[in-house]
């Protein structure tokens, strides 16, 4: 399987083109561009992390080190398209869109933090492992009976291939020829457990065998490999070809989330040589330094102004009125039932009461 | 309900249901039907006869056997514009899908703010009643009026199925449209052949009394009426017997005064007790009518047991006789 | 896939065998054993069919078409391996040594029908569907881990192939290599879908690719190539190389349950024709006479002991005593809880004074 | 508890859950340990930690991430020789598991009459209370009261929680063990080093009282007797607080005759009211106290809304003013 399926690469980790081919594909603009992104994508995290240890935010869910997977399967859909995320997988969704305010009122606990801008089709997070991957092929048979052209591409991990809802999620895309990407970030662990036990295939593409669905497995800290990859994916669900499973082979650098401690489960140290090797952001520094194409300057720029745009955003999130009491009841159902009401009435009674 | 302006005609309560369907189907593009064996075959109560030769397969869809991915798929396909009606074969197979609608279908308005909203039927056959193998005959109501974002409804007649099931496909939120086996095809009723509503959340007193009120719904409903007729011609006691229909959200006004005229109740039902919707009903009138309260609340019910294997089905079922014992309990206290 | 999962064959349609190297492995005894085997099945159908149509049993689960699949599968196992069949699979029970009483008292409605005699490892039927293949891993990682060399074999459908279970099983029987045999029945229907609304794979056996388990397809009337294929499969799961798929193509002549009505959706003629080609009885026969080892003496002798010991089963069951209202409650627990009780006493009690 | 004669230790609860299960697994070659993470990692709440290394990971068993795989495997596991413990990550989780719970866990032994038995524990953490996000903090006690075969416990100290869960690996049936997130680490017990049992079915008087006997369990214990503390300083109430520590079955004896005494009840959880198990103690109630109740019984729950986002847990929970008010409601009637 590991023939069938060989991980593709666009770009080296040295920075090297690995096949002429590609040369004119990738612009330098372009490249500056997934660049931007996911420099963006990197600071917001890293600051995500701190305001977590500061208790700014709550359990805060990390993705350094998947950029590239994240930000390069983004850019390939269009407005319109729809993403189905993670928990994790708030490089993707600020890529297409969201919020970053909006992004940071979801680690403060706030319903805010689930709502796209109008427009832009972002489902909250999938919580429960696998289950949106169900709702990303209804999304897209519902654009297929509509007749648009429109896609969608959901996310999801290594571990999340193991639920039931991973194979019938398959399997309805593959039957109902829904255009959908399917698009594992495979970063070898889920929580503390490595794919080996996991499962005992070597590869999640082959998954793709059991349902006639076309498979690739790509480098994931390979931003124009996950592009094109994912482009072709998109291309082949607009012409109604169906979908496409995609399996992005990539790493965390940190633990699942700020609550968990990874050097329980793994040797930290392979995250700092990937650091130095395999890292997204470096590799696309090396290829631009190679083409003589990276200027101090430019980044520096870059820097400050996603700097600043994290510290507007912060500001914003921190000066974000209370959460309402109303948003508890007020969208459980389209209107309150009477349970509900007289909950809410004693509820308020009791607090006037209080406050008296 | 026949007047002469009205056309009517006497349905069975799964011509009922399909009537709805089909109306619906014929007014509303976005609805569609999915399910196991909802198209060629017609569903195996035949409860989607025709539906899928009159509006095709794009409407009407054999789905593959995977109930979890058919609500999943449901859910995508009602943010995105449609309105399913998902047909689950039988209420005892809806619990690969209970991830789903735990977590999905009743929680995607609230956790958006309004954004996505699931406007989704799902329609299960349930109950004792066609001696059939072991769990499809199920009971278990209780476990979706503990679901916040659902609502639940049960009609018991061929009248009540068409037009709650039209109030269910209007309904912006998701409803579980439960339909008991053993009214499938137990007597007919007049229908109109128009559109009409029943209103989610309205029961149906179905006989009025004066001495103790009788709550049930589904396949127990006849059997209530018929064992409350019977006593009533032995004993010198006047029942009410209400129909809840709506078991989430409960017809507080209509059970509240019920029981405050009478003093008494009871209430009847297939499933197990412990966690049983009678215990949402006692809890409603332990809330509203305390001191109107003349007798212990009587529960008649299964057992705390699975349902059991047919040729056990009738000792199971809340018999005659019980229902007669436990109103002279309250009346007798 | 079709090429990569050809369909297996030992002995022809037309009796002949398919491959020299088979000849030695085939005994005359050893297939008049299968064939006495399938037609006890067969004739038990037949009756089964008859009493529900007097109201005599309740429902009842045809298997007529798929003998050779459930039968040379059955033989392939030990005493002491597990069952798990589905409703449908009361040929392969009762060669495995399920009581044919029982299994009569099950389309009575009674639990008697759900337990095989003591020794015999055979499970309840499956009612809801695939969620049976995941007690078959965990029952075989059980012999593993107790040191046996027991295995485990679990029927399923096609359909069943569809729900999220049997993709967690296989998962589970790969990463712990259980002794299990995946021994699937593909009759091209679930209920009233065919395969080709169920899947868009051409194959089930493809299906183990996803798990790295090793998968055949084979001839499900062929009751042979469905014999060596299971043991084959047995072996591997002895000797500790863990599952196997086995994919076995079959029809089933008649409807899906004696409440359906197959001519709904399929041309019943179908079934006409594959009686008098691909029949498994059909094809033992023409494969005896073609040795010259069919008796029309040996036959009727079959013929008449399987129906006596029929008629005998049958009055077993008819003359069985009533279900006593004790198997409503007493085994919902070790020891029945105070609320069950509670409902036995005043059930007893209500039913006394109606009596007096 | 701690004489001079039984060595104890001051744990916390999770502690207390930790030491039942290395106990256990030393005195019982059978059990085994399965989840998400239960082994190197130690648990994501660090229940499991050291018994990996300590019993080996043919014990204690890393699985894959599928929960429906999980308790199905549990299942053959303990039909053939196990007495598997699961450890299902939150309660929340516990959905795709359903259908094996629903239809096999629970009902082998009636279908085979005795001769295939599971004895399975799942532990999961549930309720309010580490700001997880959405979904991880569900109370669905009533879920599971709801389904025959099953029974539910919920300690809320060290005590408890080790005696509790021993007694559950004894049990011969299905055991579903809750624990409640805000009683991990919240508190510390003096608990025994050795084994000792706390009786499935059994509820735990934590205070007696007069005038309104108040039933609560899990994490609800701890704020609703700091809530009848602060109100008996101020108004002159006295309450029986009763930590129930089983919900299925109820400890019908130490409630009826609780209620008995005091004519009121209350009841406290987390849960939506609707379906929840507060209503089964009100049938309780209702069946053996009628003619003893002074008040209605007052219900003090979680909304009939999805646990909210965590920045609104506090508003979710019963706060103490609720349950305050809530006793003198009942007081005051
Ligand atoms: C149904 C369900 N079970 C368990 C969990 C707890 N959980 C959260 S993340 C996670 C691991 C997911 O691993 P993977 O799919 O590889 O994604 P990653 O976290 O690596 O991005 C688990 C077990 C959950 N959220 N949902
Ligand atoms: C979870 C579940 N959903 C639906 C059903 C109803 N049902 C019974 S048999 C069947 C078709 C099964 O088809 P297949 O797996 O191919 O087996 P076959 O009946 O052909 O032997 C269905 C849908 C069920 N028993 N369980
Ligand atoms: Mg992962
Ligand atoms: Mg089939």
């Amino acid at each position: 399987m590991l023939d069938q399926f060989p991980i593709q690469q666009v770009i080296h980790q040295d920075g090297h083109i690995t096949d002429e081919k590609y040369k004119e594909k990738i612009s330098i603009d372009k490249t500056k561009d997934l660049y931007y992104k996911m420099l963006r994508a990197r600071l917001l995290d890293k600051k995500c992390v701190n305001l977590q240890r500061q208790g700014r935010i709550g359990t805060y869910v990390p993705y350094e080190g998947q950029e590239a997977a994240q930000i390069g399967s983004a850019c390939a859909l269009d407005e319109g398209d729809w993403m189905f995320p993670t928990y994790r997988d708030h490089a993707a969704t600020l890529t297409f869109g969201f919020s970053m305010r909006n992004l940071l009122l979801n680690w403060r606990g706030r319903y805010e933090g689930n709502v796209p801008p109008e427009g832009i089709h972002i489902f909250p997070p999938g919580i429960p492992i696998a289950s949106q991957l169900l709702h990303a092929t209804g999304a897209a048979w519902a654009e297929k009976k509509h007749g648009t052209d429109r896609v969608s591409l959901v996310y999801f991990g290594d571990g999340a291939t193991s639920e039931g809802d991973f194979h019938e999620a398959l399997n309805f895309g593959s039957v109902f020829d829904t255009p959908t990407i399917f698009f594992n970030q495979n970063n070898g662990y889920a929580i503390s457990v490595p794919m080996e036990k996991q499962m005992k295939s070597k590869t999640i593409a082959q998954k793709g065998l059991g349902y006639n669905i076309p498979s690739v497995r790509i480098d994931g800290n390979d931003v124009f490999a996950v592009y094109f990859a994912t482009q072709e994916a998109v291309e082949r669900a607009r012409a109604g070809n169906g979908p496409t499973l995609i399996e992005a082979v990539t790493w965390r650098y940190g633990a699942h989330t700020t609550a968990d401690d990874a050097s329980m489960y793994r040797d930290q140290k392979e995250s700092e040589i990937r650091r130095q090797t395999t890292d997204p952001l470096l590799r696309i520094e090396r290829f631009l330094k190679a083409q003589s194409a990276w200027e101090e300057a430019w980044i520096n720029e870059l820097e400050s102004s996603i700097m600043s745009e994290i510290e507007t955003a912060l500001e914003e999130m921190e000066s974000y009125p209370d959460h309402e009491f109303a948003h508890l009841f007020d969208h459980v159902y389209d209107q309150p039932t009477w349970t509900i009401q007289d909950q809410v009435n004693e509820h308020l009674a009791i607090k006037r009461r209080q406050t008296q | 309900m026949s007047t002469t302006d009205v056309k009517t005609k006497k349905l069975t309560m799964i011509e009922g249901v399909r009537e709805a369907m089909r109306l619906m189907l014929k007014e509303n593009d976005d609805i569609l039907i999915l399910g196991e064996d909802v198209g060629k075959n017609g569903g195996v109560f035949r409860a989607t006869e025709g539906l899928y030769e009159e509006f095709g397969e794009d409407r009407v869809i054999d789905t593959p056997l995977a109930e979890s991915g058919i609500i999943g798929n449901s859910i995508g396909l009602a943010v995105n514009g449609f309105r399913p009606i998902v047909e689950i074969q039988f209420l005892g197979f809806i619990y690969p899908a209970f991830n789903q609608l735990m977590t999905h279908a009743t929680r995607l308005r609230q956790r958006s703010m309004g954004r996505y909203t699931v406007p989704l039927v799902v329609r299960a056959p349930y109950g004792v009643g066609v001696r059939a193998p072991e769990i499809h005959s199920d009971s278990v109501e209780g476990l979706f009026t503990h679901m916040p974002g659902i609502k639940v409804v049960v009609p018991s007649n061929a009248y009540d199925a068409k037009g709650l099931l039209i109030s269910s496909l209007e309904d912006p939120d998701p409803v579980l449209f439960l339909e008991p086996l053993r009214c499938y095809r137990s007597s007919r009723t007049e229908v109109p052949d128009e559109k009409y509503y029943i209103d989610i959340g309205k029961s149906s007193v179905l006989k009025t009394g004066e001495d103790i009120s009788v709550f049930t719904w589904g396949a127990m409903v006849q059997d209530t009426l018929k064992a409350v007729k019977e006593l009533e011609k032995t004993r010198n006691i006047s029942c009410e017997v209400i129909d809840l229909r709506t078991l989430y959200p409960l017809d507080k006004n209509t059970i509240s005064s019920s029981v405050q005229k009478t003093g008494r109740a009871a209430i009847v039902h297939e499933a197990p007790a412990t966690g049983g919707v009678s215990n949402d009903v006692i809890s409603l009138i332990n809330d509203t009518s305390f001191l109107y309260l003349r007798a212990p609340i009587q529960r008649v019910t299964g057992f705390d047991t699975p349902v059991p294997v047919y040729s056990l089905e009738q000792e199971y079922l809340p018999s005659a006789a019980k229902i007669q014992a436990a109103i002279e309990r309250a009346v007798d206290f």
